[in-house]
């Protein structure tokens, strides 16, 4: 909770460092910031512990704090790769703020027990996003991108807050404890309008989380974006997103799992098949990335439909699987934004600088689930929460996608090795040099180490 | 007794002398070498023969050991393998001297040695194995040993192509025998040829492995339909083909078959198999080898003929003189293709029968040794190839009139065809070209002396196995008696033999007869094989078996080769394979364009998807 | 216990060493840590007690996953593998000696990491741990095959090669999971190991059997490969450079096999005992069908690829005979074709090295000039052949023996190999090597030290296994016994 | 007084009202229009909750409305931020002038 | 009467949300939107939640629509020179929000047994109950509210500055 307030205000310091010269140091007096607004996060919680606060609007249990660690340590990574993008053009510190309001926003997402804190944190989030995505503003592609997502963003807001409201007028609360004893109370006497209304939540979330066939914003948002703005939706947008499906889908409806649950899997199947199949054909790199990451909500789904089918109420698999891909993907952004300023081209990068060539490939092989790195213990962890549900057309389906998603992530590799490629070289700051390599570790670490263990503790729910 | 396990190792080791060191040795260094352990391979051969009493078995160290198969390296010294070691180190020596001399002017004469002495390694194995695994790999060895030799001069692909083809042939066989190896161990759960002996036979099986290994020796000893390599072998130098292609692997087949008259007796299918393709193989070779031009494709389907009569003599269960006949072919027909190789040396390399006439006086060495061996395979007594042969026309008549009759047509075509060869070489008119017949002279020493050897023990060989019904003892029966199973004796009396012995050497006199008549006296041999018509034209291209052949498996199975690879490799398999990718990456190119980039087309199909889902959900 | 520690440990150690700093002399140094590690296999053959036992092994769980544990040790069957594989790296090391790759260190690098994949996934007792090392071997040899393979831009064939093989894979993992979530799901140190999943997987149900089979069946089936699943590999073998062909038709390819025998038939025996007659006759239709297609080929590198699809297949029918004799043959017959097919591999390279092609329309009558290679030419040709006192002929022998034993006829047919692998060998030896001297071939040059240190352990190997095979063979006898005794009684399914 | 009106037909309106916004969505090209959709589809939702709200005796959905009346307040500002930047960029406000980013 | 006013209040707020769609000038799309909004107000009205219809009318025909007409004028957009969809997705587009209509109406039964359970009073719409409830349980959302205005403001003043450069 303190850990809200400590962002909001890091979120505040940042525009008043506008006015008090501040800039050079703004990145780092962030990722401080933020580092404090760890510190009032619990390493842990039980469920003693995880009582709702602010009058039952926020509750930081065990999942939440989850949630909370990954967003900000995934944010912490994400302004240490950013800060040259913060640093361009004028909007230094607007850009900075409207970031840390997007991570408040996101924190919300994960910790939200009411309605309206979904609502307002699905809001902050999304509104300091369509800014952000039209940030760079000589660009065309930055703006149309910011237009289709404000546009789309805004529309699939219309049907959640339907959704919101239909679910309200049936179990006469916003509150989730109270929604959720309402369903338990109430399992055959449950109006029509209460379903619609939860499906009509789930289609304006799977906007979010840009599942199939509310996706097409993704691609296109991704790409028009500046390349730090869409590691920023790849990674901690995304996680927040499937923090709050997971929060109303995997918790408070679960007892209703049976009336949507074959929604989730049709969309599971067409987000593993589609993205899958058309990010093969694409020619640019980054949105190749938007591809996967749409596909990657699919492995996700799949955890999630399993989790809620098996009456499984741990969502270790959806974490893990969320640091490890936000890992791999932070650090192929990484590579990317590098790349962009070099010409954009990756062919012969490996030529041209070695380590960053590395981080890719690792970066490309983890997010296509290769062991021993992060991508396959994620995939592996899914897998297993799958087959726990007896899921097994669905795995085989996620594993035969997983392997044409190869082709689309060998193809880059593939061309950093390119003879004839240029050879100009790319140069590194250290800094990034340095953040590179701790993707690397991390990204193999968390393959071999998974930490299971440690996580199970952090969510003991 | 362990002396005899020297017997194959002194080849080895000549093997591995001069291959090891085969650009460095000088000429003669290495032929001492090859002909040295030759002589003490079969010094060692005699040694044994004198001090061994009884069957031995020496173990060397376990081969192969998986579950409950094991086989040991082992030999087993007994009457039959020491016959087979004398012969082989014997005429093996004498083939070696030869070739000092054959082999003088070819700058591969060292490398021709090693595989000499690889061959008599692997023949020696053949002959003396304890177990089956044993033999077959010797079996398999001679095949390859066969295979470097006719293909010894390697630049010439069709003998090349000879040599590969003897060794498929081969090979094709050796499958069948190997199978059948390996149903010997599923039935009697060991390969040593003691505990299969002694084990419970059962006729059916019994049936299915004689069979099997029959086939293996049907590749081996160039019966029919595995006899096209023979003719074909003729591509290598002379002396392998004296050693390896008439006196020793070829009768490998016999061998293996004595060496199982347990297990063939227990079978009667399998034994009258034996004969009838024996008897057909020795008709059809003969019928071949009368016209032929070639000297030595002659004394090969020569081969072929008598390899098939000592066939029917085993699947007429006369053991001994099958084995007693391969003993006296071995001096005869070694002799023969040797006396051959003197006439192409003199020549200059000459081969064909229409280009020579009239050498006897200038090879008169190779004369006189070559009529010994010609009167000793037509059976003329008292000549080697007499007793022999006679003994299994005696067994034929016993059996079957038929069979007999055929058998003896197959000796007379015999003589026929030899005396038709010897005319043709060495009397008529000199039509050899100038070139040949200016640098024409006698071979030397090395060559003619194994000549007069070989000469000598085709007169004498016969008196090994003198049969009673001439005074003798049956010497060599009874030398093999351990060997092989007891038979009810039941022997035809001593007149009607003799009255068949005079019945076949009086007939084989007219035929004698009518080739002088044809070839001698009307020099019959200006007709060219390309003009011949009818039944010597048949004759002349073999039958067109070869052809045959070539058009049901060769061509088919090429074709068929071709269009797994050109169709169902390319097309099906790896066309379903890629096929599947490249439905991917088109289904890739179809789907992006979904994404068309229109916002109102984003919102309409978000729309269409809600109203699925609500519609799925209300109908609930 | 370290032993096996050090061996997949080291490479990697070696792997870091190369790619993380600069030096001079990489071909050495790589040389040198595959001598060590020959030398260390070695050790550990010689302090291998023979018997059944898993030896110099180590379990050390993972901190903080579920029941996943470093499990790994040497037993009858890891070790003739784990010496095949540390003895051939050095010799693959050896043949590039020539070589000038750009980038070495990354090359070497690779290749003994992937040495460290090979030995971990022939040492792992874990099934998680075996899968990751399965896969981890993909990933160095993709590279090597892309960085230096002869493909132009876009690395289509070998995509393919990775793809293809990671489908299979993917499954087996699905199949490996699958068994896990049938059993109780412990978390201890010991919930992937071997003995629990065979436990588990001999206690499911058929239908469940039959799936896990399948799931695993196929992605050994690709890595061998068998009939149909082969497509990829003519491709990748012709188009990888030479080193990487020999390390995935010499090593590699002997993983699938190695599967088979380890991971699938102890698992799911019913499953296999119903449908070893499908695999048996797969690989039997494999070994006549790549004959047959040898026989046209017209480039020397696509017959042996295409040949090396017929040996495999005679090792898999004999494998899943499930006999002691099968299994043993598949052993020793593993061990000599990986010598085999490293050594036709390496002449072949020679050839193009010094020929410029190895298409028999360029080649012909190198006997004349090179007297030393036609031998060993023809020395590791007969190793094929599977001629006796070549190793190629004790796995034969045993192989067909076992499946003569199961069924006479599918023998016979695999059988064949025997005739058409003649056929193809020697017609290929005949065009490339005999006949008169082609003209463009006059600089052929004979065997150089460097190709001699090569080719001569691998003809002395061929012989000295061919003619004594008795200790490779004792290393393995009791582990397969083990094996084959330990699968449930099953007499009432095999031939209904 | 509010009981004369069946809370069903307070749905429906703003369900009718909810679905012309959709229409206006789907139909309009241009991109100000399409904005103005969506806030009726807001007020749409707008009215259902002050429904619930009443008919439930429950003030939290009125609450709920002011939170969506600032939220909407909010996007409008950022919207027309965004339209403005847009026209600037290409001089319309067409929406299917809008596909540069596609495929 | 209260119904009669109900159907009056609703079909004027249908029809001018039609007229919003349809009409082709944007500015007379605003001022019908502003028309449907008071119609909600007086719904609001009707359901006796006075404050809420002030303050709608206050926020949406006040503010928004202001701002709306105001971008309308800035961009000179008051021409009816929108090209319009091509026929068959304009009929595409109604069929799908009538199919939206039929399926969201279709899923709204069930509400009597729900509804009927509490008496209703005007009570809770005064401003001292909503007061009390929104800043005593939705204390927390209020105060983020406010964030949410203060990102808006920083996007809004971010994207609208113009940094004199040209768009390429």
């Amino acid at each position: 909770m303190n850990t809200l307030f400590t962002i909001a205000g890091v979120g505040i310091l940042a525009l008043i460092a506008e006015i008090v010269n501040l800039k050079r140091w703004l990145t780092l007096v962030v990722i401080l910031g933020l580092a404090g607004a760890l510190a009032f996060l619990p390493w842990y919680t039980n469920h003693a512990e995880s009582a709702p606060a602010f009058n039952a609007m926020l509750m930081f249990d065990g999942s939440a704090v989850a949630f909370t660690w990954l967003i900000v340590i995934v944010t912490v990574f994400w302004l240490w790769m950013s800060a040259g993008y913060l640093r361009q053009g004028e909007h230094q510190t607007d850009k900075t703020s409207l970031v840390i309001f997007v991570v408040l926003g996101a924190v919300i997402m994960a910790s939200f027990n009411n309605m309206a804190m979904l609502f307002l944190g699905l809001e902050i989030l999304s509104l300091s996003l369509y800014a952000l995505a039209g940030s760079k503003k000589d660009s065309l592609s930055s703006i149309e991108s910011a237009f289709k997502y404000f546009l789309m963003g805004s529309f699939a807001t219309g049907f959640l807050i339907f959704g919101i409201a239909l679910v309200y007028g049936a179990s006469h609360s916003f509150n989730l404890g109270e929604i959720f004893n309402f369903v338990k109370d109430n399992p055959d006497a449950l109006p029509a309008y209460f379903y619609a209304g939860v499906v009509l939540m789930m289609v304006g979330l799977a906007f979010k989380i840009s599942s199939v066939p509310f996706h097409f914003w993704a691609p296109d948002v991704y790409e028009g974006a500046p390349t730090a703005i869409t590691s920023l939706m790849a990674t901690v947008v995304k996680i927040a997103a499937i923090a709050a499906f997971w929060r109303i889908f995997g918790i408070i409806f679960c007892l209703t799992a049976s009336h949507w649950v074959n929604i989730v899997y049709a969309m599971v199947v067409l987000t593993l098949v589609i993205p899958n199949i058309t990010a093969i054909y694409q020619q640019k790199v980054k949105r190749m990335l938007a591809y996967s990451s749409v596909a990657h909500v699919g492995y996700i789904l799949l955890g999630f439909v399993a989790l809620a089918n098996g009456n499984f109420v741990n969502p270790l698999p959806i974490i893990f699987y969320l640091a490890a891909y936000s890992v791999s993907s932070l650090a192929a952004f990484s590579v990317l934004i590098k790349v962009e300023e070099n010409g954009g081209s990756f062919s012969g990068l490996y030529y041209r600088n070695k380590w960053l060539a590395v981080t890719m490939i690792v970066a490309l092989m983890s997010m296509a689930g290769i062991p021993p790195m992060a991508g396959f213990t994620a995939k592996y962890l899914v897998f297993i929460a799958a087959l726990s549900a007896n899921l097994v057309p669905l795995v085989i389906l996620a594993v035969i996608t997983s392997a044409i998603s190869v082709y689309y992530y060998f193809r880059v590799i593939i061309q950093m090795f390119d003879k004839d490629g240029s050879v100009e070289p790319v140069n590194v700051s250290w800094s990034i040099a340095i953040l590179n390599f701790i993707f690397l570790v991390l990204m193999i670490v968390l393959g071999i180490f998974p930490a299971f263990d440690l996580l199970m503790r952090l969510i003991q729910s | 007794m362990v002396a005899a396990a020297l017997i194959p190792l002194f080849p080895l080791l000549g093997f591995l002398l001069i291959s090891l060191n085969v650009n460095r040795l000088q000429k003669y260094v290495a032929a001492t070498i090859a002909c040295g352990m030759m002589l003490l391979a079969f010094l060692v051969g005699v040694y044994t023969f004198f001090t061994t009493s009884g069957p031995v078995q020496i173990d060397l160290f376990t081969w192969i050991k998986a579950g409950s198969f094991e086989s040991t390296f082992g030999f087993l010294i007994d009457p039959l393998s020491l016959i087979f070691i004398l012969v082989i180190t014997g005429v093996g020596f004498l083939i070696h001297v030869y070739s000092i001399g054959y082999m003088h002017d070819d700058e591969g004469q060292n490398r021709f040695f090693s595989y000499l002495n690889l061959f008599v390694f692997f023949m020696l194995l053949l002959v003396m194995g304890s177990n089956y695994l044993i033999m077959f790999v010797g079996w398999e060895g001679v095949g390859l040993c066969s295979y470097l030799l006719i293909g010894f001069w390697f630049r010439n692909q069709e003998y090349n192509s000879a040599a590969n083809k003897a060794f498929i042939m081969n090979r094709i066989g050796d499958l069948g025998m190997l199978i059948g190896i390996v149903m010997i161990f599923m039935n009697y759960g060991s390969l040593d040829y003691g505990t299969v002996f002694g084990g419970n036979h059962n006729t059916a099986i019994t049936t299915t492995i004689t069979l099997l290994l029959f086939v293996g020796a049907m590749g081996k000893s160039a019966q029919i339909p595995l006899y096209t390599w023979l003719p074909d072998a003729m591509a290598g130098p002379t002396p392998v083909s004296a050693l390896i292609h008439a006196a020793t692997m070829v009768t490998a087949g016999i061998y293996m078959v004595v060496r199982n008259n347990i297990l063939y007796l227990m079978s009667p299918i399998s034994m009258e198999v034996i004969m009838i393709v024996g008897l057909a193989t020795a008709l059809l070779a003969a019928s071949i080898a009368i016209a032929q031009n070639d000297i030595k494709k002659v004394l090969a389907y020569s081969t072929v003929s008598q390899l098939g009569l000592i066939f029917v003599a085993l699947g007429l269960g006369a053991f001994t003189a099958g084995i007693f006949h391969v003993v006296t072919h071995a001096f005869f027909k070694a002799l023969l293709f040797l006396g051959a190789g003197s006439v192409i040396h003199a020549l200059g390399g000459e081969q064909n029968l229409r280009k020579m006439g009239g050498l006897r006086k200038y090879l008169p060495v190779t004369y006189l040794t070559f009529i010994i061996g010609v009167l000793a395979i037509s059976g003329i007594p008292p000549f080697a190839g007499f007793f022999s042969k006679d003994e299994i026309l005696a067994a034929a008549f016993e059996h079957n009139k038929i069979v007999w009759a055929l058998s003896l047509l197959t000796s007379l075509m015999t003589a026929f065809y030899m005396f038709r060869l010897l005319f043709m070489t060495f009397f008529g008119s000199e039509r050899a070209g100038e070139h040949a017949m200016s640098h024409i002279h006698e071979s030397p020493k090395s060559i003619t002396v194994p000549l007069m050897v070989l000469a000598a023990l085709s007169v004498l060989g016969g008196f090994l196995n003198i049969p009673e019904a001439l005074g003798g003892h049956h010497a060599m029966a009874n030398f093999l008696q351990p060997v092989l199973a007891p038979v009810e004796a039941h022997e035809a009396n001593h007149s009607t033999e003799i009255i068949l012995m005079i019945v076949v050497v009086a007939l084989t006199l007219v035929v004698i007869f009518l080739a002088y008549n044809m070839y001698v006296r009307r020099n019959d041999t200006s007709v060219d094989p390309e003009e011949t018509t009818g039944v010597r034209r048949v004759l002349t291209y073999k039958y067109y078996v070869d052809e045959l052949y070539n058009a049901i498996i060769v061509k088919p199975l090429y074709a068929l080769s071709k269009v797994l690879d050109n169709i169902v490799e390319r097309l099906g398999i790896d066309g379903i394979v890629n096929g599947l990718g490249k439905t991917v990456v088109y289904g890739s190119r179809g789907l992006r364009f979904f994404q068309d980039g229109s916002i109102g087309y984003y919102l309409f199909v978000m729309v269409v998807g809600i109203i699925l889902i609500l519609g799925y959900t209300i109908n609930w | 216990m370290y032993i096996t520690v050090f061996l997949i440990l080291f490479p990697m150690f070696m792997f870091l060493l190369l790619v993380g700093m600069r030096h001079k002399n990489p071909k050495w140094l790589a040389l040198g840590g595959a001598v060590v590690e020959l030398a260390v296999s070695i050790y550990a053959w010689i302090n291998f007690i023979p018997g059944a036992e898993r030896q110099f092994s180590i379990v050390i769980p993972m901190p903080y996953s579920f029941g996943i544990s470093f499990n790994v040790g040497i037993d009858g069957i890891s070790l003739p593998l784990v010496l095949l594989t540390t003895v051939l790296v050095p010799l693959i090391i050896l043949s590039s000696s020539d070589k000038n790759f750009n980038r070495p260190s990354l090359f070497y690098g690779l290749v003994l990491l992937m040495q460290a994949a090979l030995i971990g996934v022939f040492t792992s007792f874990d099934v998680i741990l075996f899968y990751v090392f399965w896969e981890l071997a993909l990933i160095p040899i993709y590279l090597i095959c892309l960085i230096w393979g002869r493909e132009g831009k876009g690395g289509k064939i070998t995509i393919k090669f990775f793809i293809y093989t990671l489908v299979g894979s993917l499954l087996m993992l699905v199949g490996i999971l699958f068994v896990y979530m049938t059993g109780d799901r412990p978390l201890g140190p010991n919930a992937f190991s071997l003995n629990v999943f065979y436990e588990i997987g001999q206690r499911m149900q058929p239908g469940q059997q039959r799936f896990v089979f399948w799931m695993i069946f196929v992605a050994f089936a690709i890595k061998m490969p068998i009939f149909p699943f082969h497509t990829w590999q003519p491709d990748t073998y012709t188009k990888a450079p030479t080193q990487g062909t020999m390390l995935l038709s010499g090593i590699m390819l002997k993983m699938g096999i190695y599967g088979v025998i380890r991971w699938l038939i102890p698992v799911v025996p019913f499953a296999v005992v119903q449908f070893s007659n499908v695999a048996l006759i797969l690989s039997v239709i494999g070994i006549v069908y790549a004959s047959c297609i040898a026989l046209v080929q017209k480039n020397l590198k696509t017959l042996v690829a295409y040949s090396s699809i017929a040996h495999v297949g005679l090792i898999s029918a004999g494998v899943f005979t499930r006999s002691i004799i099968g299994i043993q043959g598949a052993m020793i017959q593993m061990f000599s074709h990986g010598l085999v097919v490293v050594g036709l591999f390496y002449l072949i390279d020679i050839i193009e090295q010094k020929a410029g092609s190895a298409e028999f329309k360029d080649l012909g009558g190198i006997r004349n000039v090179a007297p030393k290679f036609t031998t060993a030419f023809v020395v590791i040709m007969l190793g094929s052949v599977a001629l006796p006192l070549t190793s190629g002929f004790i796995g034969e022998f045993l192989l067909i023996n076992s499946l003569v034993q199961y069924q006479v006829w599918i023998g016979a047919i695999a059988g064949l190999t025997i005739i058409l692998g003649a056929v193809y060998m020697l017609v290929a030896f005949q065009k490339a090597m005999s006949g008169e001297l082609q003209p463009g071939l006059a600089s052929f040059t004979d065997l150089s030290i460097s190709e001699k240190v090569v080719l001569y352990p691998v003809v002395l190997l061929i012989i000295i296994i061919g003619v004594y095979p008795g200790p490779l063979m004792a290393v393995s006898e009791s582990s397969v016994s083990a094996l084959v005794n330990s699968l449930p009684d099953l007499t009432p399914f095999i031939r209904p | 007084m509010i009981n004369s009106v069946p809370i069903d037909y307070y749905l429906w309106l703003s369900a009718i009202l909810f679905s012309i916004g959709v229409v206006g969505v789907l139909f309009r090209r241009n991109g100000i229009i399409i904005f103005m959709c969506i806030e009726l589809m807001l007020n749409a939702v707008n009215l259902l909750l002050v429904a619930f709200s009443a008919y439930l005796n429950d003030p939290a959905g009125q609450v709920f409305v002011f939170f969506i009346m600032a939220v909407a307040a909010a996007e409008v500002a950022v919207g027309l931020a965004i339209l403005v930047v847009m026209y600037r960029g290409i001089r319309t406000i067409d929406i299917n002038v809008l596909n540069r980013l596609k495929w | 009467m209260t119904l009669n006013f109900f159907y009056f209040l609703s079909f004027l707020a249908i029809l001018a949300a039609v007229m919003v769609v349809v009409s082709r000038n944007p500015i007379h799309s605003v001022l019908y939107l502003i028309v449907t909004f008071f119609c909600i107000a007086g719904h609001y009205v009707l359901l006796n939640a006075q404050f809420l219809a002030v303050v709608h009318i206050i926020v949406y025909a006040g503010a928004i629509m202001v701002l709306f007409l105001y971008v309308i004028m800035l961009l000179n957009l008051n021409r009816e020179s929108e090209p319009h969809k091509s026929t068959i997705l304009k009929i595409m587009a109604t069929v799908c929000g009538g199919l939206l209509m039929i399926v969201i109406i279709g899923s709204l039964k069930g509400t009597e047994q729900l509804v009927e359970a509490r008496v209703a009073t005007g009570e809770i719409s005064l401003v001292k109950n909503l007061g009390k409830v929104m800043f005593s349980d939705f204390l927390i959302p209020f105060e983020v509210t406010s964030v949410l205005l203060l990102a808006a403001m920083v996007g809004a003043v971010m994207l609208g500055k113009s940094e004199h450069t040209d768009v390429k």
